[in-house]
């Protein structure tokens, strides 16, 4: 069939979506071909998960046009859109982990034999061959549960293909993927393109945005931007569509003066997730920490901070040694961590403002063992003063904030503990372009006034403008240390993705 | 309400005027104080407590005689005293239903080394604490470092405490106590009508309501319940917590077993059977969130005291314990449905009220998400006594609360 | 990780390999061991204790109920969710049968059946629904409910009770019945259970309820309709509470109103032992029906090894402790081998 | 709060309606039934209030509830049958000094609690009674058991005691192997049945001096295999054993008349509260249609002697 002359499997034109006092989506539209693979891109929090969430029947949109296959459409379950032929994958992988890889693929559409019987063989046998057209082995009665992100990621894709749909999405789906995986998945995304399937494919990555897709509609905050044949656009056009601004701005990074080695870490290692990784971080000076999504970085700064527990290695400050796997003494010792999921990890979102700021400084605050609302709302006022966090009374609820303001609470939170060293880990994620600018330049203002900084980063702009130096982390080893001045985007990346390369050479071979 | 607080709210919002400099100043409650003082969980469950005693005084015949307050309190002091730790144990998210068999052990514990041993009450009450502070070492253990689910260990150990209770003396029941212990016990303060186990009971209850509302350690117990892993990452030491909560239940149920042992003058592996359930009922009819992270000492002294009131008042009336039991269960269901149920009203009002909080109020696209209106959406469940169950459960209440899809 | 060869052939007897590789390690094999040894140190003490008619019965009979009984909390379980109302249900529809008997002489018994299994279900579905739509924490709804079912029947009861002149003998014979030597209640029982395992293992509804339980985050995004799920699952769970108060009044003949006064742990703790996850997504009725029998086995050997059975709810509580401990230490130990083979891959 | 009404008590004992509380050791429990009956009967004919309170189950601390509330309400009298000899004692001296009769029936409490008791045999002759049947069924030798209600039931201690004595003195050929307690609950007696019979192969008898456990004991050995060659005796209401002896389960049992004993006990608890008598060894009182009753030492009103009751005659009662 040709292309121009067929309806669009998917249009969306104006679709909005609010959670709460958050806009989470403000003006959603693509329009997505049969036997097309359209990328979608934006950056972190510019509403695409949500956009694909509205199709999947996840959330209900509050206005806009959703048609599917040329007629309106309004899932209200994922149960609808599934039968109407979507299949999604997820950006987190959603399984069942007590249930077998099979099962987990076939859930509540197993083939049935008679009497309703669940035909297990036949079951098994097509889940055989969807792993076989993905190259992939995997066993299929183990349970889900103990699965490296990547394997999850490949049921989730063995699941969505199963499907037989008329409209596949996938969320970032090659995040996880070593490069003979991401291969792999290419080709099956072909094929499904050739048999006539509309395919929607969010990606960060550019050069797999490239090679796979034919057409790239860029989002930003919350809204539709622009679409362009891929073949009819460049890397830097769709960096600047997607930031909407020149990059330097929102890196404001002002030299400052280095100082002595606050944090020494050496030779940490834990089995599974990272080994071999020393480095400093000097006084004045922010380290970023860059790589691949599931590289390890999140988990060294877990273990420097002590809430993992980690093998082997020394972790210290100000030349003391830090004792492993308690946070109280890391934040005694002068550290501070503002962990990558705010609402998980960062904050109590149920509790108030001020309960959040006083969270890390609860004993530092306590006269005679003791602490009240008001000893809490004096220590938490000027913090969220200095971060211009913008709410109607300290007493309000953490969840009932935007994301930005919450990511200021939680930098709030830990400054006020006063630390020598921050760690930071994915500092702007899911955060406006305005708010980010602000805590880049409260990043460099604080290193300014002498605190080591140790910065994780999946945005390579982000890691570039603001560092001082650089090191790349792949598959849990620090495999680069870049100076500011010697780091090049093409460098980080090759040092992100060496493991990867060699094999994806190897599989060529 | 809503509307003071809108106001207040959007004056405070000043979009434009971004660079106010560090200068800026942050009221500390939004919400004005009698308002946090009435509408709360806590305090509907106190003025439902006072409505009762107000009507029982005056239609139950005898019910504000010189005796009710007496047997009254001393009916409810073990409930009391086991409701405390039990607070600090459900805000972590936790359960404990070993406490009613640890109170069994204890009271075994204590008629055998002081009936059949021959120690004197103080030295074999304070080894039945002992026995409770090691029952709570290991429910603690299993649940905090073990991390084995509580609901099932406690199942286990209910079931285990009592069988040791039992197994020690079978059915035989220890009743030869030293009378003074005994009458101390069951005495008065005074001249008064008040039993002088209340004493020990009100510090107990100053103690847990400092222990909860004003140090570091109840802080975190709250942060625990609502999020062990951020409360983790702000430097809380959750397993050792988790262990503490655990060692005070097994502490205090022990000693209310001692209590429970000289007022009936009575150890039998089978007292108090069943108990475990009323203090759990007594404490969510405080208010305490079962998921964790809500709740306060005065709700659950007053859901203790409600209890107590409507079995001593029905009981008075010749109603039977059914009846009892029957209204104990409806308070229960009532009280943690009524957040949804008023979720529910809510939403079919502002479905029915056609464009209520509609896209055309919300800020422009390409301003950044500001909270516009914090209250229309959240507000109202959260402060009377909605759980904030989980973020899945948010989202869907605000999904659904959307108003439905309409094509331009 | 076992390569997946790719004949058909060689896969299918793969499969059987590992069904039966699975069917030597699972719980149900480990606690169907426990049991027979200890009926085998227990007649190797005493004789009658398996060789003698009224043995076999008795060792056949004891648990019938409370198997019935598990089968359903582990259903319940399994969606991640607790019924502690079922030991109240079953009084409740113990007191009716007998109830239907006195008020309505001559009425067939299979109707007092079939009320007894409605009156459950119907019980159930209060459960259900307040906590499938009422979103409120199954603990607290039935704790609830415990109080308000009992409440009920103490109120209806009184003081009165049911005696076993007041039933018809055919009723109370089947209590006591044997076919082939196998009591009619465990034959009941065991049909219950292999229905309700057919159920679990090998139909949709069924394993979504195992889907439910494991994740119900994932359960929604997959479509799946957990509220009907979840309401089906208290359903069966009082179903099955009123099929064993029914059996109850058989079996006993005599009923008062505090008839199965704490079974509610005993069935949670039979389908903990059997390896019912108590966060749901795991585990199997067949488990919860051995640790029924587990439990009421133990119960009755303690006598006969010189143990007063006042030290059962000790060894219950041991029991329980043990599993739970156990399936910790097994699935921390498959975690850590899991992380190795990554690591050397 | 409360107001001082303290001599509430005290104004209604002077008036016209004597109020009664009957307090069995459990509800539900068949015999107490019946008891109650027969004391809600004197309570009628002496025109006075009667109530009926009780606990689920058979333990000191659920009494001990009702014995307080008892005495919030001034009641005149508490009729009540003992779960424990001394656990309950504090509360009834309580309830004592605010002026409320005390009477224990069925199973008494220490002396010093109570005003009177009234006591349905001679523990010797319901002890003596029951040796008898077990020895007639049995032969006069092979293996019994006893299957009691709680450990801590005062009465069936007692008893037990003193049928030890007899058998030890009188059968040498009979030998008690075990004492199990169904705590008066039908599924618990019925349990320790089954596991009696298993644990002694060779068991030839059953005496069960309580109501609920011979009714338990009867009717599985009706359904079992050891029908015919265990005898089960012991003491038992006729309404609940009838199907058992007409089965020929049962050969005999025995037992008071209860409704007799909760009737004796109210106008024992109406001759005290109204002043009549204040329990002293020699006091006498009018009982009704039961006629005229003495007060033994330590304030004892025994009712009369045991009945046996056997397939000939327990056609003639219904209770
Ligand atoms: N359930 C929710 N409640 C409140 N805010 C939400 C919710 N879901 C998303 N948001 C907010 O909506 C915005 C858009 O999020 P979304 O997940 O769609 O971004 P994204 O483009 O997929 O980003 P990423 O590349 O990081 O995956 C973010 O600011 C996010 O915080
Ligand atoms: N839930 C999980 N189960 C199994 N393995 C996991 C899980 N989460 C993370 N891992 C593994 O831990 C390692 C590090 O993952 P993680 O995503 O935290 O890294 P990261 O570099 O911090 O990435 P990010 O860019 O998201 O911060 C990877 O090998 C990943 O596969
Ligand atoms: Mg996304
Ligand atoms: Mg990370």
């Amino acid at each position: 069939m040709s292309l121009s002359d067929s309806t669009p499997v998917l249009e969306l034109a104006g679709v909005r979506k609010t959670f709460g006092s958050v806009t989470a989506l403000a003006d959603g539209s693509i329009t997505v071909y049969p036997g097309s693979i359209h990328a979608l891109v934006g950056e972190n929090g510019a509403g695409k998960s949500t956009l694909i969430k509205i199709v999947a029947g996840l959330h209900r949109r509050d206005s806009g046009t959703f048609r599917f296959r040329g007629a309106d459409a309004a899932f209200s379950s994922t149960a609808e859109a599934k039968n109407a032929g979507i299949a999604v994958i997820y950006q987190e992988p959603t399984l069942f982990p007590d249930l077998s890889v099979t099962e987990n693929i076939f859930m509540g559409r197993q083939p049935r034999a008679r009497g309703g019987r669940i035909d297990k063989q036949a079951m098994q046998e097509e889940a055989a061959e969807i792993f076989d057209r993905l190259g992939v082995k995997l066993d299929l009665d183990r349970p889900a549960d103990g699965l490296s992100i990547a394997d999850q990621q490949i049921i989730e894709i063995a699941k969505a293909i199963s499907l037989d749909a008329h409209l596949l999405i996938m969320d970032e789906p090659t995040a996880a993927l070593s490069g003979v995986e991401v291969e792999r998945l290419f080709a099956v995304a072909r094929s499904l393109r050739d048999e006539g399937r509309g395919i929607v494919f969010i990606s960060h990555r550019f050069d797999e945005i490239f090679t796979l897709c034919d057409t790239i509609t860029v989002m930003r905050d919350g809204s539709y931007v622009a679409t362009t044949p891929t073949a009819q656009t460049s890397n830097d056009e769709l960096v600047t569509m997607m930031v909407g601004r020149e990059v330097a701005e929102l890196y404001p990074k002002t030299p400052a003066e280095i100082g002595e080695v606050v944090l020494e870490v050496e030779n940490l290692r834990s089995a599974g997730t990272f080994a071999d990784v020393s480095f400093t971080v000097r006084a004045g000076e922010i380290v970023g920490l860059a790589g691949l999504v599931g590289a390890g970085r999140s988990e060294i700064a877990r273990a420097v901070f002590g809430v993992d527990p980690y093998d082997s290695g020394t972790v210290k400050i100000n030349g003391a040694p830090v004792p492993k796997g308690q946070p109280a003494a890391a934040i005694r010792a002068g550290m501070a961590l503002v962990p990558e999921d705010r609402r998980q990890q960062g904050l109590v979102v149920d509790a108030s403002l001020a309960r959040n700021m006083g969270a890390a400084i609860r004993r530092r605050l306590s006269r005679f063992g003791l602490i009240t609302n008001s000893m809490e709302n004096r220590a938490a006022g000027p913090w969220a003063g200095r971060l211009e966090v913008k709410t109607a009374a300290l007493s309000m609820n953490a969840a009932t904030m935007s994301g930005g303001n919450q990511q200021k609470v939680a930098i709030a939170k830990w400054l006020a503990t006063e630390p020598s060293l921050l760690i930071i880990d994915e500092p702007t994620r899911g955060i406006d372009v305005g708010t980010k600018a602000e805590v880049h330049r409260l990043l460099s203002q604080l290193a300014g006034e002498g605190m080591a900084i140790l910065m994780i980063s999946s945005e390579l702009p982000e890691v570039m403008g603001m560092a001082d130096r650089i090191l790349v982390v792949g598959e849990g080893r620090i495999s680069a240390d870049l100076t500011r001045e010697e780091a090049t985007a093409e460098k980080v990346m090759h040092a992100a993705t060496a493991r990867h390369e060699k094999n994806r050479q190897e599989a060529a071979a | 309400m809503t509307a003071a607080t809108r106001a207040e709210t959007g004056a405070s919002t000043g979009a434009p005027e971004r660079r106010r400099g560090d200068g800026r100043t942050y009221a500390a409650y939004h919400r004005p104080w009698w308002f946090r003082t009435f509408i709360s969980a806590e305090f509907l469950i106190i003025a439902l407590l006072v409505v009762v005693w107000i009507i029982a005084t005056t239609s139950v015949d005898n019910f504000s005689g010189p005796l009710t307050v007496r047997y009254l309190l001393m009916d409810i002091a073990p409930l009391m005293m086991i409701a405390l730790p039990m607070t600090l144990v459900i805000i972590t998210g936790q359960i404990d239903l070993s406490v009613a068999s640890t109170m069994g052990l204890s009271t075994v514990v204590v008629g055998i080394l002081h009936v059949q041993v021959g120690l004197s009450i103080p030295v074999a009450g304070l080894l039945a604490i002992l026995v409770g502070v090691l029952c709570g070492v290991f429910n603690g253990f299993l649940v905090a470092y073990v991390k084995l689910p509580s609901l099932a260990v406690t199942i286990g150990t209910l079931a285990l405490y009592r069988g040791i209770a039992v197994g020690l003396l079978g059915t035989t029941a220890l009743t030869d106590f030293d009378q003074e212990w005994s009458d101390l016990a069951t005495s008065s303060i005074g001249e008064s009508r008040i039993p002088a186990i209340m004493i020990p009971v009100v510090i107990l209850i100053v103690i847990f309501a400092v222990l909860l509302h004003f140090t570091p350690f109840g802080r975190g117990l709250y942060d625990i319940g609502h999020n062990d892993q951020a409360a983790r990452f702000s430097g809380v030491n959750v397993a050792r917590s988790q262990m503490t909560t655990f060692i005070l239940t097994g502490a205090v149920s022990a000693a209310a077993g001692i209590f429970y042992t000289l007022r009936f003058g009575n150890s039998r592996g089978d007292n108090a059977t069943g108990l475990e359930l009323e203090v759990i009922a007594a404490v969510l009819l405080g208010g305490v969130l079962i998921f964790g992270g809500r709740g306060a000492i005065h709700g659950v002294l007053a859901g203790a005291l409600l209890i107590g009131v409507l079995s001593s008042a029905l009981r008075l009336e010749g109603v039977t314990v059914n009846v009892i039991n029957i209204i104990i269960g409806l308070l229960l269901v009532i009280s943690v449905l009524a957040p949804t149920l008023v979720a529910g009203v809510q939403r079919l009002t502002s479905r029915r009220g056609g464009s209520g909080p509609g896209p055309e109020r919300s800020s422009p696209a390409s301003a950044p998400p500001e909270p516009s209106d914090p209250a229309t959406q959240q507000e109202p469940t959260q402060h009377d006594s909605a759980p904030n169950q989980s973020t899945h459960q948010e989202s869907a209440r605000a999904d659904s609360a959307s108003k439905p899809t309409v094509t331009p | 990780m076992s390569a997946e060869t790719l004949t058909p052939v060689a896969r299918r007897q793969g499969a059987t390999m590992r069904a039966a590789r699975s069917l030597f390690a699972s719980r149900e094999t480990a606690i169907v061991l426990v049991i027979l040894v200890i009926i085998a140190v227990a007649t190797t003490m005493n004789q009658s204790f398996l060789f003698s008619a009224q043995g076999w019965r008795d060792l056949l009979l004891t648990p019938s109920i409370l198997m019935v009984v598990a089968i359903g909390s582990a259903v319940v379980i399994i969606t991640r969710n607790v019924d502690l109302s079922v030991g109240s249900t079953l009084a409740i529809t113990a007191y009716m049968s007998g109830r239907l008997f006195i008020d309505l002489p001559g009425i067939p018994i299979f109707v007092v059946v079939l009320l007894g299994i409605l009156v459950g279900a119907g019980l159930g579905l209060i459960n259900g629904a307040l906590v499938a739509f009422g979103k409120v924490p199954a603990l607290v709804v039935t704790l609830g409910t415990m109080y308000i079912y009992r409440g009920a029947v103490l109120t209806w009861a009184g003081s009165d009770r049911i005696n076993a002149s007041d039933m018809p003998r055919e009723f109370l014979g089947l209590g006591t019945m044997q076919i082939a030597s196998i009591p009619l209640l465990t034959i009941v029982a065991v049909m219950v259970l292999i229905i309700a395992g057919y159920w679990l293992s090998s139909t949709r509804s069924g394993r979504e309820m195992y889907a439910i339980g494991s994740d119900p985050e994932a359960a929604k995004l997959y479509g799946l309709p957990t509220t009907k799920r979840v309401i089906f699952a208290f359903i069966l769970g009082g179903a099955l509470a009123g099929l064993a108060g029914v059996m109850y009044a058989a079996r006993y003949g005599t009923v008062s109103a505090s008839a199965g006064l704490g079974w509610e742990f005993q069935a949670i703790g039979a389908a903990v032992i059997g390896g019912v996850a108590i966060f749901g997504g795991s585990g199997s009725v067949w488990g919860a029906a051995f640790g029924a029998i587990l439990l009421m086995t133990i119960n009755r050997v303690l006598p006969i090894v010189g143990i007063p059975d006042f030290w059962q709810r000790a060894v219950v509580g041991a029991l329980i402790i043990g599993a739970i401990v156990l399936d910790r230490y097994l699935s921390v130990r498959r975690h850590r081998k899991l992380q190795e083979a990554r690591d050397k891959a | 709060g409360d107001s001082g009404e303290g001599d509430s008590a005290e104004g209604e004992s002077g008036g016209e309606a004597l109020s009664v509380t009957f307090l069995p050791k459990n509800l539900g429990n068949p015999y107490f039934e019946t008891s109650n009956a027969g004391g809600e009967e004197a309570v009628e004919e002496f025109g006075g209030s009667y109530s009926e309170v009780g606990p689920q189950e058979a333990t000191p601390d659920g009494q001990v509830e009702y014995i307080n509330t008892a005495a919030q309400q001034g009641e005149d009298a508490l009729v009540l049958s003992a779960n424990d000899p001394s656990a309950i004692c504090g509360a009834l001296n309580e309830a004592r000094d605010v002026d409320v009769a005390v009477v224990t029936f069925d199973s008494d409490t220490d002396a010093e609690c109570r005003d009177l008791f009234v006591n349905q045999a001679t523990a010797e002759g319901i002890a003596s009674a029951q040796v008898q049947l077990v020895a007639e069924q049995i032969d006069e030798e092979g293996q019994i058991a006893i299957l009691s209600a709680s450990a801590n039931a005062t009465n069936q201690n007692l008893w037990i005691e003193l049928m030890e004595e007899e058998i030890a003195a009188d059968y040498p050929d009979i030998e008690i192997v075990d004492t199990v307690y169904g705590d008066d609950d039908d599924q618990r007696s019925f349990d320790q049945t089954a596991a009696l019979l298993q644990t002694h192969s060779d068991l030839d008898a059953i005496v069960s001096p309580t109501t609920v456990g011979i009714a338990a004991a009867a009717r599985y050995i009706a359904d079992s295999d050891y029908a015919g060659e265990v005898a089960v005796t012991g003491l038992g209401t006729p309404n609940q054993m009838r199907e058992y002896v007409e089965d020929g389960t049962v050969e005999a049992f025995a037992l008071w008349n209860p409704e007799d004993l909760g009737y004796l006990s109210a106008w024992a608890a109406n001759a005290l509260a109204s002043g009549e008598i204040e329990g002293n060894e020699g006091d006498t009182f009018e009982a009704g249609r039961l006629g005229e009753y003495t007060v033994g030492a330590d304030g004892e009103v025994v009712l009369g002697e045991p009945f046996v009751f056997d397939s000939e005659n327990i056609g003639d009662f219904d209770f």
